[in-house]
């Protein structure tokens, strides 16, 4: 257990300290390895017990949650099922440091209690399927009562030391972690926003790793002795169609478009071929929910689509009711790969004779702009399972009734699965569910996948005991060290 | 000063018929051949859409030179009246002159950016009238010092014993001292309004992908910067020699205007 | 300061000045002797290029080495807008390497009466006439080779003129200066130098001694100069 | 008719002007004469209104003057032009002003009678000598045929015979249009040939207003005989004594 | 005094007060939801409506414009800048903070201006027209034409990714702040060098310096004590506007370099629709321009006590 590592990455959050509970999520100290959750997420995106030791459902709306055994907080404290409880009740005092809204209503509890020191009862005002999965979200880390020494009092292998805002997160090693000793004494993380200043400073020598390295420059550096990560996450490029009017409404001609994309093409034209993976379907392939359906590209069949569909070929130019079929794109700049891969469709679309435009907005003019029926596709990129649960976005986004559904799709069917997902609790049965969802959203084109992106991280030679998680919740185990 | 309508003439000439030149389509996407070196396909070699460089550098020059040239010019010419209003008007006018350029210079460009995009719509008109409106205000502050310098001359005494009118006065005696200054906050304007366009296209207004503009090629091309550094040494050395000619040409044109006084 | 009369002076000499300006000839070659201590006016009508002449013939005699102190023939000629009375003195005094404050200001401007004068105001706080006297005061805090002094009383009142031409008289007497006095006023002139220049046209036309071009003036504008000498002989 | 009545004027802290009351009727000229540094620069900027009394009032029949269009003639004749600009344009301005149109025959009569080449015109002001340049701005005052000039040493870099010249060309001009002349000069001679009344400044205040004659004949104040004893001195006066 | 004093307290309100105001009511009417812009930079993620509907309630935008904007306004009367919608902490700690980074970054970028400025206008108004003028003003132009982007990723390749001198990233100790200042100094340095040059070249035209050097005067005292203050009129203009440049160019320059400070600060805020944070900055850089266009006026005046003389 020796040296440091500085690890760069695009912004650091300034909500983390001193309470990474506020408000936000704590996603930093989570990644860094300083605070735990009861439940965590592996690499699979499949639930397991973290500082639990297991988690059972004693009717539908109570869960036993058993507390592994010998687990201390930084200071030595002792987590106990009480240091739980104690950990969780602030997030919903407004005013307290901790008070975090957001997580209040995700967990949506009637109440809490003990039973003994090592389990915690947690009940729920509805029967909620989701609710183990949202133990494992980083805000909810447990944590013990803070004090100068320990700010931020986790149990995880690394200790918080000091924050400067916006520009470096400093933790060292816990050599009591339970798990064993962690594999740097120092650990640094550096904000660099531009992912090409990032670069720059990782061949000086400034930095050890980069979390999200310009993927055009993946392969030159990882031909040298530089180590590259790359693995999809959860995070899925996709386009919601405007279902309620325009062209977009004829799921046939959704479908045509999805099969004139060429997700590879994308993949290796915007993304250097490592920054993502091409997407059949909400989830990424091979991960936890995924179901098995393809990226197809067929661009013939997108042609025979849009015939079924009534429109007709005249001079190289769909037409469809004596008009030209056109299609307008929007989408947002906030994210590099948002607009090529836009002006990428545009070129697929009109290479089977389909006009479309591109507008390059904000994401909240955008979103307004699909939901007043002025677009027809809108570009977005959303993280699919925010705490691999596969629900909640689904619902928001393709709900009839659904918070962010601004392209109005409605599909009764869809809607009622997606209800019965969320009240199932059988991991099997749900699994049947979801995987019946993903297949209906495919047949009818309910939105448009494009990518999964992958998280593209440099580190030096010698980096072991480190992979890329689908969620990105995780950076640092104990086990992530320098080889000699 | 030849040199000086040479290179105007260039330039037009690059505006107009720029496009004409390019050997290809500058929005085809050729996949296959990505980020690939000049060859004599492509002289400059392409993009990471697979696009060629040259034709994309050749339309670009419209709206990179013609854009940043009317935006100058319009700045220049709001800011100056600005300015003049300001130093020829009395105390009244001089004081809420200068109060409205600071709050539009307090003003973060951003914000401006922001919220035109969304009130006019993307399009040229919004990123013109988008930049002008925060790019006057040098303008306005030149145009004032001097023009404050300027009020207290005799020949400025006789002309308003003799009753000329304000923008007579304005037009014949404050505007040849200010042009030795105003040449050199303008050819400074025209560099920010091409490197200002590309950062508004960003915002998501003005030049809409997949339309070239010199700027965004330059930014995009900042990740392939070790991998294919060609890809940003072409727009940013036309970016630089169109600045730096438009910066030399109006400094010859300020000594001519100096000359001729 | 060094006692004029000790100081042997060599004549000055400048031969065949001329001057172009905008592509037009305004002085055509020129040449002219200043004997030690002699009194030279150049008198000649309006445009006829004395002021050129003045400063053709400076430049030539700076080149050639000789101390030359020049009072123009307008003050925003000779004065920084921008900068004090008190530090246009002082930058004549260190120019000619004196250390501040050792020429005798007050009596200059005592004799001039512009002792009144505030000097941390800048040039255009004091009168125009106030200006020209000031310059000429700094012309006489050395002792040069030679003054050139373009029209130095056109601005200033009867009184204030004959005490200024008195000082300078006395000036040159005692520091053995030459002196070459541009005019158009020939009275002036017939009072205070010996010889006379006439020019016309860009041409030095008569060279004679001021009693001889007063008396009998050979050319037209010598002619034309003296009959015109002073309003109450008005002929027109 | 300009009536100024009992002004006091600020420079700086300093009083400039003190107590001054005359009045100037149509077709009448008064010189202004007395030691340099007396005010009476500032007494014309008081007139045309860019110095404001600190107490009395100036009026042209009861109007503001600068309403009446005056003319006014520098006392740094390079001055009065904007260096970047042929003379010519300067000197047309009262007529564009006035939205008359160019007026080549009265240019022409000016410039014979101011003894300058209409040639030079097309110069910028440091392209003509002090004395040319007093002269073209002369010329420019007197182009729009202004009801009131205001001449400040208008012959101070002229050749006696430019001067009687110029001098008889404003009294014809004089005589012809009846405008009312306030000439500020040193010389003597030309006050008293000239004008219809002297006033003596002194220190910021009118010493004396007489009419030629009285002057020279008797002049009331010791002031008045230094400034003849010294232009004789000088050899100004010296015919006339 | 205390008539200038009021005088400057008035000016400093009007222009605070316009900017704040217009600030907020175009940031209010701006397209799009703030509160999604809010919950997307809590979360860094979109996010359900449920969530974001939350998040409006929360930072107080479920109302319409004037309580809103009254409500930022009243505690900023006692100085208080109220909370980030994002972070919910304290505006004026983390604007503070920024301040730190960027005020003396800008103070280093304009005297590196200034020092590269001065002697190469000096040296090209010497022979103006000549090659040397030309290489100079050339030299000094490449630093307005090379976009700062380009510059600073060149600056760090050569000297801290090739020869390793000087730190790439970050803010840590001084050192850091040199290639940032350099990259903002170039470009100031460009319109300084040809805004002195030309002054130089306009204020040598005078009618009073042939004179002056006839009366024996150095040159370089002339160049000094009758050419500067006669330059310096056009210059000081634009001085003060680079303060507007050094805080623009401070964005790009803090986002290549990796280093908090005012410039970041902003552009995540607007992002975000932080109304307090960007107000706060608005606030602040109008206090500079206010400040500086007083500190020129006063120049102005002491250079050329004419000027204002005749408003009197
Ligand atoms: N701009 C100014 N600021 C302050 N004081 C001034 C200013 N201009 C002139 N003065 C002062 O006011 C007084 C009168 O000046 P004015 O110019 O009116 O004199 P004048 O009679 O025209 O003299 P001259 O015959 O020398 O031109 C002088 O003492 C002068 O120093
Ligand atoms: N830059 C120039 N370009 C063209 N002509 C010029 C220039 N400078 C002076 N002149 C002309 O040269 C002639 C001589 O000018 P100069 O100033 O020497 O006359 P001067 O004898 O001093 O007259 P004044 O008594 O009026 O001062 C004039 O006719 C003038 O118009
Ligand atoms: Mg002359
Ligand atoms: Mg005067
Ligand atoms: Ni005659």
């Amino acid at each position: 257990q020796e040296g440091s590592l500085t690890i760069s990455v695009g912004f650091i959050s300034e909500s983390e300290i001193p309470d990474p509970r506020a408000s936000y999520n704590g996603w930093m100290s989570n990644q860094t390895g300083v605070t735990e959750t009861l439940m965590g997420l592996d690499y699979d995106m499949k639930l397991y017990p973290r500082l639990a030791e297991a988690i059972e459902q004693s009717a539908p709306t109570t869960w036993r949650v058993t507390l592994r055994e010998g687990v201390t907080f930084h200071d030595g404290s002792a987590l106990t099922a009480q240091a739980v409880i104690d950990s969780i009740s602030p997030m919903s005092e407004e005013g307290h440091p901790a008070s975090n809204a957001r997580i209040v209503k995700l967990l949506d509890l009637a109440g809490m209690s003990t039973d003994g020191d090592r389990v915690v009862v947690f009940e729920t005002n509805s029967p909620n399927a989701a609710f183990p999965w949202s133990l494992s979200e980083p805000g909810l880390a447990i944590l013990g009562a803070p004090s100068d020494a320990f700010p931020i009092n986790g149990t995880g292998p690394y200790i918080f030391r000091d924050a400067v805002p916006n520009q470096e997160y400093r933790v060292e090693a816990n050599s009591d972690y339970r798990l064993g000793v962690p594999g740097f004494e120092e650990v640094r993380v550096v904000g660099i926003a531009n992912p090409s200043s990032a670069a720059l400073a990782f061949e000086a020598g400034e930095v050890d790793m980069v979390i999200n390295y310009p993927e055009a420059d993946f392969a030159r550096i990882s031909a040298g002795e530089a180590q590259g990560f790359s693995a999809p996450t959860s995070r899925l490029y996709f386009y919601t169609v405007n279902a309620a009017s325009g062209p977009m409404s004829n799921p046939l001609i959704r479908k045509a478009v999805s099969f004139a994309i060429d997700r590879n093409g994308v993949v290796d034209a915007v993304l250097s071929g490592v920054g993502g993976v091409a997407a059949g379907t909400v989830f990424p392939a091979g991960k936890n929910w995924a179901a098995d359906i393809a990226a197809e590209y067929d661009p013939a069949k997108a042609e025979a689509l849009l015939a079924e569909a009534g429109a007709v070929k005249t001079g190289g130019q769909w037409m469809l009711d004596g008009a030209p079929l056109e299609i307008d794109i929007v989408t947002y700049s906030s994210r590099a790969a948002l607009s090529p891969t836009a002006e990428i469709t545009q070129a697929f679309l009109s290479a089977i004779g389909i006009k479309a435009s591109v507008k390059v907005g904000e994401w909240g003019a955008s979103n307004d702009q699909i939901a007043a029926g002025e677009a027809d596709l809108f570009l977005q990129a959303w993280v699919a399972t925010p705490q691999g649960d596969p629900g909640s976005v689904l619902e928001a986004l393709l709900k009839s009734d659904g918070g962010s559904n601004s392209g109005r799709y409605a599909n009764a069917e869809l809607d009622k699965l997606l209800e019965a997902g969320r009240l199932t609790f059988d991991q099997d049965k749900r699994e049947a569910i979801y995987d019946d969802v993903q297949q209906i959203i495919a047949a009818d084109a309910a939105l448009i996948p494009v990518f999964h992106v992958s998280q593209v991280n440099v580190a030096k030679a010698g980096l072991t005991g480190y992979q890329v998680h689908p969620t990105e919740t995780y950076w640092l185990t104990h086990e992530t060290k320098l080889a000699e | 000063m030849r040199s000086v309508l040479i290179l105007a003439v260039f330039f037009a000439l690059l505006i107009v018929f720029g496009a004409a030149l390019a050997p290809h389509d500058p929005n085809a996407l050729n996949i296959p051949k990505r980020l690939s070196p000049p060859s004599t396909e492509f002289l400059l070699g392409t993009d990471a859409l697979g696009r060629d460089v040259l034709s994309r550098l050749l339309h670009g020059a419209r709206w990179s030179l013609g854009l940043a040239f009317v935006v100058s010019l319009i700045s220049l010419a709001i800011g100056t009246c600005a300015g003049l209003i300001a130093a020829q008007g009395g105390k009244i006018a001089d004081w809420v002159m200068m109060r409205v350029t600071d709050t539009f210079l307090a003003f973060p460009e951003l914000v401006a950016a922001v919220v035109i995009a969304g009130l006019l719509g993307a399009g040229t008109w919004s990123l013109i009238f988008a930049l002008s409106l925060t790019g006057w205000m040098r303008f306005a502050r030149v145009a004032r010092g001097t023009g404050l310098s300027v009020k207290t001359r005799g020949y400025v005494v006789q002309a308003q014993l003799a009753g000329m009118p304000a923008w007579s006065i304005a037009r014949w005696h404050y505007l040849p001292a200010l042009l030795p200054s105003l040449t050199v906050v303008w050819t400074g304007a025209f560099a920010r309004a091409i490197l200002g366009i590309s950062a508004l296209g960003f915002l998501g207004f003005g030049v809409q992908p997949p339309n070239p503009e010199w700027g965004s090629m330059l930014l995009d091309a900042r990740v392939h910067m070790r991998s294919t550094p060609l890809l940003m040494i072409w727009p940013g050395l036309v970016v630089v020699t169109c600045v730096l000619a438009i910066n030399l040409s109006g400094d010859a044109l300020r000594d001519a205007i100096a000359k001729d006084a | 300061m060094v006692s004029g009369s000790t100081v042997t002076k060599l004549a000055l000499r400048v031969s065949d000045l001329s001057a172009m300006r905008s592509g037009r000839t305004i002085l055509y070659p020129t040449s002219l002797n200043i004997a030690p201590a002699e009194r030279i006016g150049i008198v000649g009508s309006s445009g006829s290029g004395k002021s050129t002449f003045g400063h053709a013939l400076i430049d030539d005699l700076r080149r050639q080495g000789h101390s030359v102190a020049q009072v123009p023939q307008s003050p925003d000629e000779a004065l920084d807008p921008l900068r004090s009375m008190a530090f246009h003195w002082q930058e004549a005094e260190r120019a000619l390497g004196l250390k501040p404050g050792t020429a005798d200001r007050e009596a200059l401007f005592a004799t001039l009466k512009i002792e009144k004068g505030d000097m941390r105001k800048r040039p255009w706080g004091w009168s125009r006439g106030m200006q020209q006297r000031f310059v000429i005061a700094m012309a006489l805090i050395g002792a040069p080779d030679l003054i050139v002094l373009d029209e130095p009383t056109s601005a200033l009142d009867p009184v204030v003129a004959a005490a200024t031409m008195q000082l300078l008289d006395q000036h040159l007497t005692e520091q053995n200066i030459a002196m070459v006095l541009i005019t158009h006023d020939l009275g002036l002139a017939s009072k205070w130098v010996s010889k006379l220049a006439v020019m016309q046209d860009g041409h030095l036309v008569e060279e004679a001694a001021t009693q001889d071009i007063l008396n009998t003036p050979q050319t037209k504008a010598a002619q034309s100069l003296v009959a015109h000498r002073n309003w109450m002989a008005l002929p027109c | 008719m300009l009536t100024v009545d009992t002004i006091a004027v600020k420079r700086g802290s300093k009083l400039a002007l003190q107590n001054i009351a005359f009045t100037l009727a149509a077709g009448k000229t008064l010189a202004v004469v007395g030691e340099s540094g007396a005010g009476k620069s500032t007494l014309i900027a008081a007139i045309l209104g860019f110095l404001k009394p600190i107490q009395g009032q100036i009026a042209w029949s009861g109007q503001p003057v600068r309403s009446c269009r005056p003319a006014l003639v520098m006392q740094e004749p390079r001055a009065a032009f904007n260096p970047v600009l042929p003379l010519r344009r300067s000197v047309l301005e009262p007529v564009v002003a006035a939205g008359q149109s160019v007026p080549e025959a009265r240019i022409k009569r000016l410039c014979d009678g101011l003894e300058i080449k209409e040639e030079i015109l097309e110069r910028r002001p440091n392209e003509v000598s002090i004395g040319q340049a007093q002269r073209v701005g002369i010329l420019r005052a007197l182009i729009a045929a202004p009801p009131l000039v205001l001449f400040d040493e208008p012959l101070s870099a002229l050749d006696a015979v430019t001067q009687k010249h110029t001098a008889r060309l404003i009294r014809d001009l004089q005589a012809e249009e009846g405008f009312a002349a306030l000439i500020v000069t040193h010389d003597l001679g030309y006050a008293v040939a000239h004008s219809d009344e002297i006033a003596v400044l002194r220190a910021g205040q009118i010493e004396e207003i007489s009419t030629p004659q009285q002057f020279v004949t008797a002049p009331k104040a010791g002031y008045c005989q230094a400034l003849r004893d010294a232009a004789i001195a000088l050899g100004g006066l010296e015919a006339a004594a | 005094m205390s008539k200038t004093l009021f005088g400057l307290l008035l000016r400093t309100l009007v222009v605070l007060a316009g900017t704040a105001f217009l600030t907020f009511a175009l940031l209010w009417n701006a397209p799009g939801d703030p509160a999604a812009a809010i919950a997307m930079a809590r979360f860094d993620a979109l996010l359900s409506q449920e969530v974001i509907d939350q998040v409006r309630e929360e930072v107080g935008l479920n109302t319409s414009f004037w309580p809103a904007f009254w409500s930022w306004l009243g505690p900023l009367l006692c100085f208080d800048f109220g909370n980030s919608a994002v972070t919910g902490r304290p505006v004026w700690p983390d604007l503070w903070g920024a301040m730190t980074y960027t005020f003396p970054l800008a103070f280093a970028g304009l005297m590196i201006g200034l020092g590269v400025a001065l002697p190469l206008a000096i040296f090209a108004a010497k022979r103006p027209g000549r090659l040397s003028d030309r290489i100079a003003v050339a030299i000094a132009s490449l630093g307005a034409a090379i976009p700062a982007y380009w510059l600073g990723l060149l600056l760090i390749l050569l000297f801290a990714v090739q020869l390793g001198w000087l730190p790439a990233m970050g803010a840590r100790t001084p050192a850091h702040a040199i290639l940032p200042a350099l990259t903002l100094g170039l470009g100031v340095a460009a319109s300084l060098t040809r805004i002195i040059r030309s002054g130089i070249l306009e204020a040598r035209g005078q009618a009073f310096l042939p004179a002056i050097q006839r009366r024996g005067v150095p040159e370089a005292a002339i160049g000094r004590d009758h050419i500067a203050p006669h330059a310096a009129i056009p210059v000081i203009t634009v001085f003060g506007l680079e303060l507007a440049f050094l805080l623009e160019g401070a964005v790009l320059v803090e986002v290549i370099f990796g280093r908090p400070g005012l410039g970041t600060f902003l552009v995540s805020a607007i992002a975000a629709r932080d109304f307090p944070q960007v107000q706060a900055v608005v606030l602040l850089t109008a206090l500079v321009f206010v400040v500086s266009n007083l500190i020129i006026d006063l120049l102005y005046r002491l250079i050329d006590p004419r000027i204002g003389e005749r408003d009197a």
